[in-house]
C-alpha cells in the first residue's frame, strides 16, 4: 500500500510542489532563487532524458543540441525575424521536435555504443553550427536573447523566474508522469528490456523510439529557451558536449526512469559547483570523483535507492 | 481448413543453410509441434514465421494472406504471437505491467492523449488492467500481479510470456520450448494450458524437447532434421517411425514416447 | 598533386594519432565492454608527463619512460578502483563512470601539473623534409611509424602469445574463459594497463606536433571514439582504419570544402557510415538471437 | 545603522572589534571590515590560460596590497569563482558576487561570452565591473558600469595594418581563430583593413582545439600574390599555425595577435617564430624599455613579482587583470570610500593611470581609454621579443 502510494504520480508532483514552494521560504537571496531557477529548467532538460533513457532505454549523448535549438530559436526569432519570444519559443519546441522526427528515423535504428557515437556526433554538428554561422548566431561570444513577455507581463528578476521555470517544470513532470503510465508508457518501457518482445506484442518500436525522442528533443528545447531568455545571452557552449554528459549523469545520478529523480540529479549537478567553489582548484577533482563514487555506490541512482530504503524501512 | 500455411520456407546463413524447404499448416483448435534435435533449425523457423528474419525463399500465410515482409509487430496484428526461448520478459516491469503490454494492440489511446493523461487513458488503462489480471488468473500468477516480474521464478516466467502472448488475443499462437527448465509440476501446469488454449479454438504452434509433453499434447508433430523436414503426422505415426526413430529418437527417445502413452 | 600529398601527410599524421586512441579504446572495450572515456587522459598524461619530468630535468627517454609507467599506473588504478567495484553496471553507468574518472583525472593534473600549453621537442629535428613539393616533419614520421610499431605488436601480442589469447578468450566469453583458468580479472587489469600505455606513448609521439595541456585528452577522447566505432567496435584493424580514415577526412575536408566544418565533415561521415553499416565498417552483420 | 552593521558582521567580528567600532565613533563604521572585490574568471576549461594568469595574478596582487596595509586603511578580500568558460555558470556566479557577497566591485570575464553574460547582473545592481575580455561590444555603446582594460581587437588590427603599410604588404592572407577572440578580431579586421589599402586574398580558419592547421595553410600558399599572413586567434592554435608555417616553408611575413603575447609563445611555436611580428603591450619588453620609458616602473614591478611567486613568464592576460584591480583600488583611493557608485565615478575619471598595458585615460564615452600607441610593434629575434618600427 505505502509502495504504491510511493509511486503513484501524485505524491512525486507533490514532493516536487513541495520542494518549489519551501525553497523561496529559505533562500536568503536572490542568487538562491537563480540557483533553483537553473535547477528547475536543467531538470526539465533531464526530464526529456528521462523519458528517452529512463523508459525507451535509448541512450543520447547530443541532448544539449537540442537544448541548443530552443536557446538560439528564441535569440534569433525576436532578432531576426521579428517574432515575438513566447511565439519563438514555441516554434523554436517545434522546430527541435521536427528535426528530431527527421534525424531520429535513422539514428534510433542503431544500438547502444554506436547510438551513443550517432548522437553525440549530431550534438557536436550542432555546437559547430551555432559556433560558425557568426551572421545568425553571434558566433562563439553568443548573442543577446529579447525578455520573455507572456501576455504582455515581463519576465524579470530571479523571483519571477523562479515561478516560471518551477511552473513549467510542474507542467512536464505531470505530462513525463502520465506518459509512464499509459499505453505508450508501457511500450516504451517494455522496449527497453527487450525490442523483440515489445514487438511481439504489437509495439512499433520504431515509431515509439521516435515518439520518445522527439519528446525528448522538445523538452530540451523548451528548457534552452527558459535557459536563455532567464540569462538574456546565449553562447554556443550551452550546446557543448559537456552539457550532454551532464544531462545523462543527472538522469543516472538521480534515478534512471524517476521523474523526481531527474530533479535531484539536476539539483546536485548544478548546486555542487556552487557548493564546491571554496575548494578552489580541487574543484574539477572532486567533481570527478563524486560523479564516480555515486555511481558506483549508487548504481541505482538517489531517488529509486531512497524510495527502496523508505520502503524496507516503513515496511 | 487450415489457418496457417508455410510453405517451401528456407534461409541462409553466410552460406550455411539453417532452414530449407520446409512446410507446414494448422487450423484452429489444433497443436502442432516441431521436434528435431539442437540445431535443427525450429527456432529459426520460428523466427521466419514471426518475421524476424526475412526468409529468402517460400511463403508464409494467415487466413489466405501471405505475411512476407511484414514487420513483427504487424503481424501480430494479423493475429500471430509468440514466446520466446530464452526469456524476453520486461524485467523492469511488474508481472501484470508485462501482460498489459501485451494488450498494446487493443489499446485504444494516441501518444498526445497519453501525454496528457486525458481521462479516457486512464479509463483504458482500467480496462487494459482488468484484462490483464483475467489471464494472470488464467496463468495462475493473479497472486504476483504487482510484484517486480524480475523476482519471479523461472517457471512462473513461462507461464508470464504465454499470458502476454495471449493477451494480443492470437488466432495463432507460437511457443519456443515453454516447458525448457520447468519442474514437473510447473511442466504440468503448462501442459495444461496449452490444451486449454487450443480447445478454445487457438492454433498453437509448439517447440519443445519435452517428448513427454509433445507426445501427450500434440495433434500433429513435424520433425526437422538439419533444416529439413524429416517426417510428419500424428504422435503415434512420428513414433513409429522408423527414420525419425533412426535420426532423432533414438532408443531413449522412443521409450520415452512409449512411456507417455502408456 | 602537391597539394594532394600535403593533406595526405597531414591526414596520415593526425589519423594516426586518432588510430592509436581508438587502438585503446578497442583493446578495453574487447576485454571489458566498457567505453573508457578517460581514454584520452592517458595521452594527456603521456605528455605531460614527459614535459615536466624533463623539465625536471630527466633525459627525454628517461622522462617519457616514467610517464608511460605513471599511465599505467592510473589505468590500473582506475580499473581497480572503479570499473571493478562497479561491475555489472549498464553500459551507460560505465560510461558515466569513465567521464567521471575524466574529469577528476583533469583535475588532478591541473593541480599537479598547471593549465599552460607545453611542447617536447623533435626527437630528430624538426627540419621539414620535402617530398614530391609537399614537405612532413620527421616527427610525424614517428607518429606514422609508431602507430604502425604498437598496432603490429598488439596484433603479434593478441595472436600469438598465450597471454594475448587469454585476452581474446575473455573478450569472447567471459564465463567460459574463467572455466578453462584464465584469471579474468588479471587480464582486465593487463587490458587497462596496455590501453594506458598504448595511449600513453602516443602522447609522447604527438605532444611535439600537436603540443599538450592539462584538458587535451577530451578532444582525443571524442575522436578515438568515433574512429574506434567507424571501424566496428571491437575491431583492433578497424581501429586504425577508422582512425586514419576521420584523420584524413578531416584534412581533405579542410584543403578542399571548408574548413569551418572540419570537426563536423568527420562526424557527418560517422553518421553516414552508421547509417549503411549500422555496426561499423568491420562489424559485419549480426544476427539477433532471440 | 549599527545595528543592522553588527547584525550582518556578528559571525566574525570579534566582540573586541565590535567594542572598537563603538568607541571610536570618529571613524566610519566599518573601517575593520574587508573590502569586498569580486572576480569571475574562466581560471579552467578551454579558456584557462587567459583565465590562470588572470587569477594568478590577482591574489598575488591581493596579498600584497594586503600586507602593505591594504587600502584606505582597510583589506581587501577577493572573492574568486572560476566559471569554465561558461556563460551560464559566469552569470550564476555573478549573481552570487551581488547577492551573496555583497562586492563593491568586480574584476573579470575572461572572454567575451562570460563577459556579456555577466553585464547585466552589474548593470541592475549598479556596482562597477571591470572586464579582461577583448572585445570592442564591452564597451560600445558604453554602459554606465561596465569597464574594461584590455586592447580592443580593432586597435590590434589597426596596428598591424599600419605596420604593413610601412613595409608596403598590400596583399594578405588571413588565417584566423574559430574561437571567440579569433572570430571577433577578424571581424574588426575586415572592417578597417580598407582604410589601410590592403586587400585580404585569403581567408580561412581553424577549429581552437585543432592539431593541425597545414590544410589552410596550404591553401594560403597558393594563393597568388599574397604578401603576408595574419593571424587572430589565441591558445595553442597559433603556435601550431606558425610551426605548419614554418614546415610549409611559406617564408613571407606573419603576423600573430596580441592574443599569443607571453614569452611561452615563443617555446611553444620553436624556432619557427622566428621574425613573427604582434602588437604587445610594454610588459613584454619590460627589460628592454628605456628608463624613460613610463611604464618602465609599473611594467618591471609587475613582471617580477608575477614571475617569483609563479614561475611561469608573464603574458598580456595576467597584465590586463592587474590593471583592472589596480583600476579599481585606485578608484576607491580617490573616491575615499568604497561605494559602488563612487568607485564607478572615479573610475571614469581615471586620468593617466600607467599600467603595465598601457596608459588609461577614460571618460564618460570611452570607458577603456587605450589608443595604438600602447601597443608596440614586438618581433621575435634569437628567441626573443624585440620592438621594432615607430611609435
Amino acid at each position: 500500500m505505502l509502495k504504491s502510494a510511493l509511486r503513484s504520480r501524485w505524491a512525486t508532483l507533490a514532493v516536487l510542489a513541495l520542494m518549489i514552494a519551501i525553497v523561496p521560504l529559505i533562500a536568503p537571496s536572490a542568487f538562491y532563487l537563480r540557483v533553483a531557477a537553473l535547477v528547475w529548467i536543467f531538470a526539465l532538460a533531464a526530464l526529456g532524458l528521462t523519458i528517452l533513457m529512463g523508459y525507451a532505454g535509448q541512450v543520447s549523448l547530443g541532448h544539449a543540441g537540442f537544448l541548443g535549438i530552443g536557446a538560439y530559436g528564441v535569440a534569433i526569432g525576436p532578432t531576426h525575424l521579428g517574432l515575438s519570444p513566447l511565439l519563438s519559443l514555441i516554434l523554436a519546441a517545434a522546430l527541435s521536435g521536427v528535426i528530431a522526427y527527421v534525424v531520429g528515423r535513422p539514428i534510433l535504428r542503431l544500438k547502444g555504443y554506436y547510438l551513443a557515437i550517432a548522437t553525440l556526433g549530431f550534438g557536436l554538428i550542432l555546437a559547430l553550427i551555432f559556433q560558425s554561422e557568426s551572421a545568425v548566431t553571434g558566433g562563439p561570444d553568443g548573442m543577446a536573447v529579447a525578455r520573455l513577455t507572456v501576455f504582455g507581463w515581463r519576465i524579470a528578476g530571479a523571483m519571477q523566474w523562479y515561478w516560471v521555470s518551477a511552473g513549467v517544470l510542474l507542467l512536464g513532470a505531470w505530462i513525463a508522469l502520465n506518459i509512464a503510465d499509459s499505453p505508450s508508457g508501457r511500450a516504451l518501457r517494455a522496449l527497453h528490456d527487450s525490442e523483440v518482445a515489445a514487438a511481439g506484442a504489437g509495439v512499433d518500436v520504431a515509431a515509439k523510439k521516435l515518439a520518445a525522442f522527439v519528446a525528448a528533443a522538445i523538452y530540451a528545447a523548451i528548457a534552452g529557451g527558459l535557459l536563455a531568455c532567464m540569462n538574456g545571452l546565449i553562447t554556443p557552449d550551452a550546446a557543448s558536449f559537456m552539457h550532454s554528459v551532464e544531462f545523462v549523469a543527472m538522469v543516472i545520478i538521480g534515478g534512471l526512469g524517476s521523474v523526481l529523480g531527474a530533479v535531484v540529479g539536476a539539483a546536485f549537478l548544478i548546486v555542487l559547483p556552487q557548493a564546491l567553489t571554496s575548494l578552489q582548484e580541487y574543484e574539477q577533482a572532486v567533481l570527478g570523483l563524486l560523479i564516480m563514487v555515486f555511481m558506483i555506490a549508487l548504481p541505482m541512482g538517489i531517488v529509486p535507492s531512497l524510495r527502496n530504503w523508505l520502503t524496507e524501512r516503513l515496511a | 481448413m487450415s489457418l496457417l500455411s508455410v510453405s517451401d520456407l528456407g534461409i541462409s546463413f553466410g552460406g550455411v543453410v539453417a532452414v530449407d524447404g520446409v512446410g507446414f499448416s494448422v487450423s484452429p483448435g489444433e497443436v502442432f509441434s516441431i521436434i528435431g534435435p539442437n540445431g535443427a533449425g525450429k527456432t529459426t523457423l520460428f523466427n521466419l514465421v514471426t518475421g524476424i528474419y526475412r526468409p529468402q525463399r517460400g511463403d508464409v500465410r494467415l487466413a489466405g494472406q501471405s505475411l512476407i515482409g511484414l514487420s513483427p509487430h504487424l503481424l501480430v496484428r494479423r493475429g500471430m504471437a509468440r514466446t520466446f526461448q530464452n526469456l524476453q520478459i520486461f524485467f523492469r516491469m511488474t508481472t501484470i505491467e508485462n501482460v498489459m503490454v501485451g494488450r498494446h494492440l487493443a489499446e485504444r489511446s494516441s501518444f498526445l492523449s497519453d501525454l496528457l493523461g486525458l481521462p479516457h487513458v486512464a479509463r483504458q488503462n482500467r480496462l487494459t488492467r482488468d484484462a490483464a489480471f483475467a489471464l494472470l488468473e488464467r496463468v495462475g500468477l493473479a497472486a504476483h500481479a504487482d510484484a517486480n516480474a524480475g523476482s519471479l521464478p523461472y517457471g512462473a516466467l513461462k507461464r508470464l510470456e504465454i499470458a502476454r502472448a495471449l493477451a494480443a488475443e492470437p488466432k495463432v499462437l507460437l511457443l519456443d520450448e515453454p516447458a525448457a527448465g520447468c519442474n514437473a509440476i510447473e511442466t504440468e501446469a503448462i501442459d495444461a494450458l496449452i490444451v486449454e488454449i487450443a480447445r478454445a479454438g487457438t492454433a498453437v504452434v509448439l517447440i519443445e524437447h519435452d517428448m513427454k509433453l509433445v507426445m501427450k499434447i500434440s495433434d500433429r508433430i513435424l520433425v526437422l532434421a538439419q533444416g529439413r523436414p524429416l517426417a510428419e503426422g500424428t504422435p503415434r505415426t512420428i513414433r513409429d517411425d522408423p527414420a525419425v526413430i533412426a535420426a532423432y529418437l533414438g532408443d531413449h527417445g522412443s521409450r520415452e514416447a512409449d512411456r507417455a502413452h502408456g | 598533386m602537391a597539394e594532394f600529398l600535403q593533406l595526405l601527410f597531414s591526414g596520415l599524421t593526425v589519423g594516426a594519432v586518432y588510430a592509436l586512441v581508438a587502438l585503446g579504446f578497442t583493446l578495453i572495450y574487447n576485454a571489458s565492454d566498457v567505453i573508457n572515456f578517460a581514454q584520452g587522459d592517458f595521452v594527456m598524461i603521456g605528455g605531460m608527463g614527459t614535459v615536466f619530468l624533463a623539465a625536471a630535468g630527466l633525459s627525454l627517454p628517461l622522462a617519457a619512460f616514467i610517464a608511460i609507467l605513471a599511465a599505467v599506473a592510473v589505468g590500473l588504478l582506475l580499473h581497480r578502483l572503479a570499473i571493478e567495484p562497479a561491475r555489472g553496471a549498464s553500459p551507460v553507468a560505465l560510461i558515466m563512470i569513465t567521464i567521471g574518472a575524466s574529469i577528476f583525472i583533469k583535475g588532478v593534473a591541473q593541480v599537479v601539473f598547471d593549465k599552460q600549453f607545453h611542447s617536447l621537442p623533435a626527437f630528430t629535428g624538426s627540419d621539414p623534409i620535402a617530398l614530391g613539393g609537399a614537405t612532413i616533419l620527421p616527427q610525424s614520421l614517428w607518429v606514422v611509424g609508431g602507430a604502425i610499431v604498437l598496432f603490429v605488436a598488439l596484433y603479434l601480442f593478441l595472436e600469438r602469445t598465450l597471454l594475448g589469447k587469454a585476452v581474446l578468450a575473455t573478450a569472447a566469453n567471459r564465463l567460459a574463459a574463467r572455466l578453462v583458468g584464465i584469471n579474468v580479472k588479471v587480464i582486465l587489469a593487463l587490458a587497462f594497463g596496455v590501453s594506458a600505455a598504448i595511449g600513453a606513448i602516443a602522447g609522447v609521439l604527438v605532444t611535439p606536433i600537436t603540443l599538450t595541456r592539462y584538458d587535451i585528452g577530451t578532444l582525443f577522447a571524442l575522436k578515438g571514439f568515433a574512429a574506434a566505432m567507424v571501424g566496428g567496435m571491437g575491431h583492433p584493424l578497424g581501429a586504425v582504419v577508422g582512425g586514419v580514415l576521420i584523420g584524413l577526412m578531416e584534412a581533405f575536408g579542410a584543403g578542399y570544402i571548408s574548413s569551418t566544418y572540419k570537426d563536423g565533415v568527420a562526424f557527418l561521415a560517422i553518421l553516414l557510415v552508421l547509417f549503411f553499416m549500422p555496426r561499423g565498417l568491420f562489424g559485419g552483420g549480426s544476427v539477433e538471437r532471440v | 545603522m549599527t545595528k543592522s552593521a553588527f547584525g550582518r558582521q556578528s559571525l566574525r567580528a570579534s566582540a573586541l572589534q565590535a567594542l572598537a567600532v563603538t568607541t571610536l565613533l570618529s571613524l566610519p563604521a566599518l573601517a575593520a571590515d574587508p573590502i569586498k572585490i569580486g572576480a569571475v574568471l574562466s581560471a579552467s576549461g578551454p579558456a584557462a590560460f587567459l583565465g590562470d594568469p588572470e587569477a594568478k595574478t590577482l591574489k598575488i596582487y591581493v596579498e600584497e596590497l594586503n600586507k602593505k596595509g591594504g587600502v584606505l586603511g582597510r583589506q581587501i578580500e577577493l572573492v574568486l569563482y572560476d566559471d569554465g568558460g561558461d556563460a551560464n555558470k559566469a552569470r550564476t556566479f555573478a549573481t552570487r558576487l551581488i547577492e551573496d557577497d555583497k562586492v563593491v566591485a568586480m574584476v573579470g570575464g575572461s572572454t567575451t561570452g562570460t563577459t556579456m553574460a555577466m553585464i547585466p547582473v552589474f548593470e541592475d545592481a549598479k556596482v562597477p565591473f571591470v572586464s579582461v575580455a577583448g572585445a570592442i561590444e564591452i564597451i560600445e555603446p558604453v554602459r554606465s558600469f561596465v569597464f574594461k582594460t584590455p586592447h580592443t581587437d580593432k586597435t590590434a588590427c589597426e596596428k598591424i595594418f599600419e605596420d604593413m603599410k610601412a613595409r608596403s604588404l598590400t596583399k594578405i592572407g588571413m588565417i584566423s581563430g574559430t574561437d571567440g577572440f579569433g572570430k571577433s578580431m577578424r571581424a574588426q579586421c575586415l572592417r578597417v583593413v580598407k582604410d589601410y589599402g590592403i586587400a585580404i586574398v585569403a581567408d580561412e580558419s581553424y577549429g581552437a582545439t585543432d592539431s593541425d592547421m597545414t590544410p589552410q595553410l596550404n591553401k594560403i600558399k597558393n594563393t597568388a600574390g599574397l604578401q603576408a599572413v595574419v593571424n587572430p586567434g589565441f591558445g595553442q592554435g597559433p603556435a601550431i599555425v606558425t610551426r605548419n608555417y614554418g614546415q610549409l616553408s611559406i617564408g613571407l611575413p606573419l603576423y600573430q595577435s596580441h592574443g599569443v603575447a607571453s614569452k611561452s609563445f615563443i617555446d611553444l611555436a620553436g624556432p619557427a617564430a622566428e621574425g613573427i611580428r604582434l602588437p604587445a603591450p610594454a610588459l613584454l619588453v619590460a627589460d628592454k624599455l628605456a628608463d624613460t620609458d613610463k611604464q618602465k616602473t609599473v611594467v618591471t614591478a609587475y613582471k617580477t613579482s608575477y614571475e617569483k611567486a609563479v614561475g611561469q613568464p608573464v603574458s598580456t592576460f595576467g597584465g590586463y587583470a592587474f590593471d583592472g584591480i589596480q583600476l579599481v583600488v585606485e578608484a576607491i583611493q580617490k573616491a575615499k570610500g568604497a561605494e559602488p557608485q563612487k568607485i564607478r565615478d572615479a573610475l571614469e575619471a581615471t586620468k593617466g593611470y600607467v599600467g603595465v598595458t598601457g596608459i588609461y585615460t577614460m571618460s564618460a564615452t570611452d570607458h577603456l581609454g587605450l589608443g595604438t600607441e600602447s601597443f608596440r610593434m614586438l618581433e621575435v629575434r634569437n628567441g626573443g621579443w624585440v620592438e621594432v618600427g615607430a611609435r
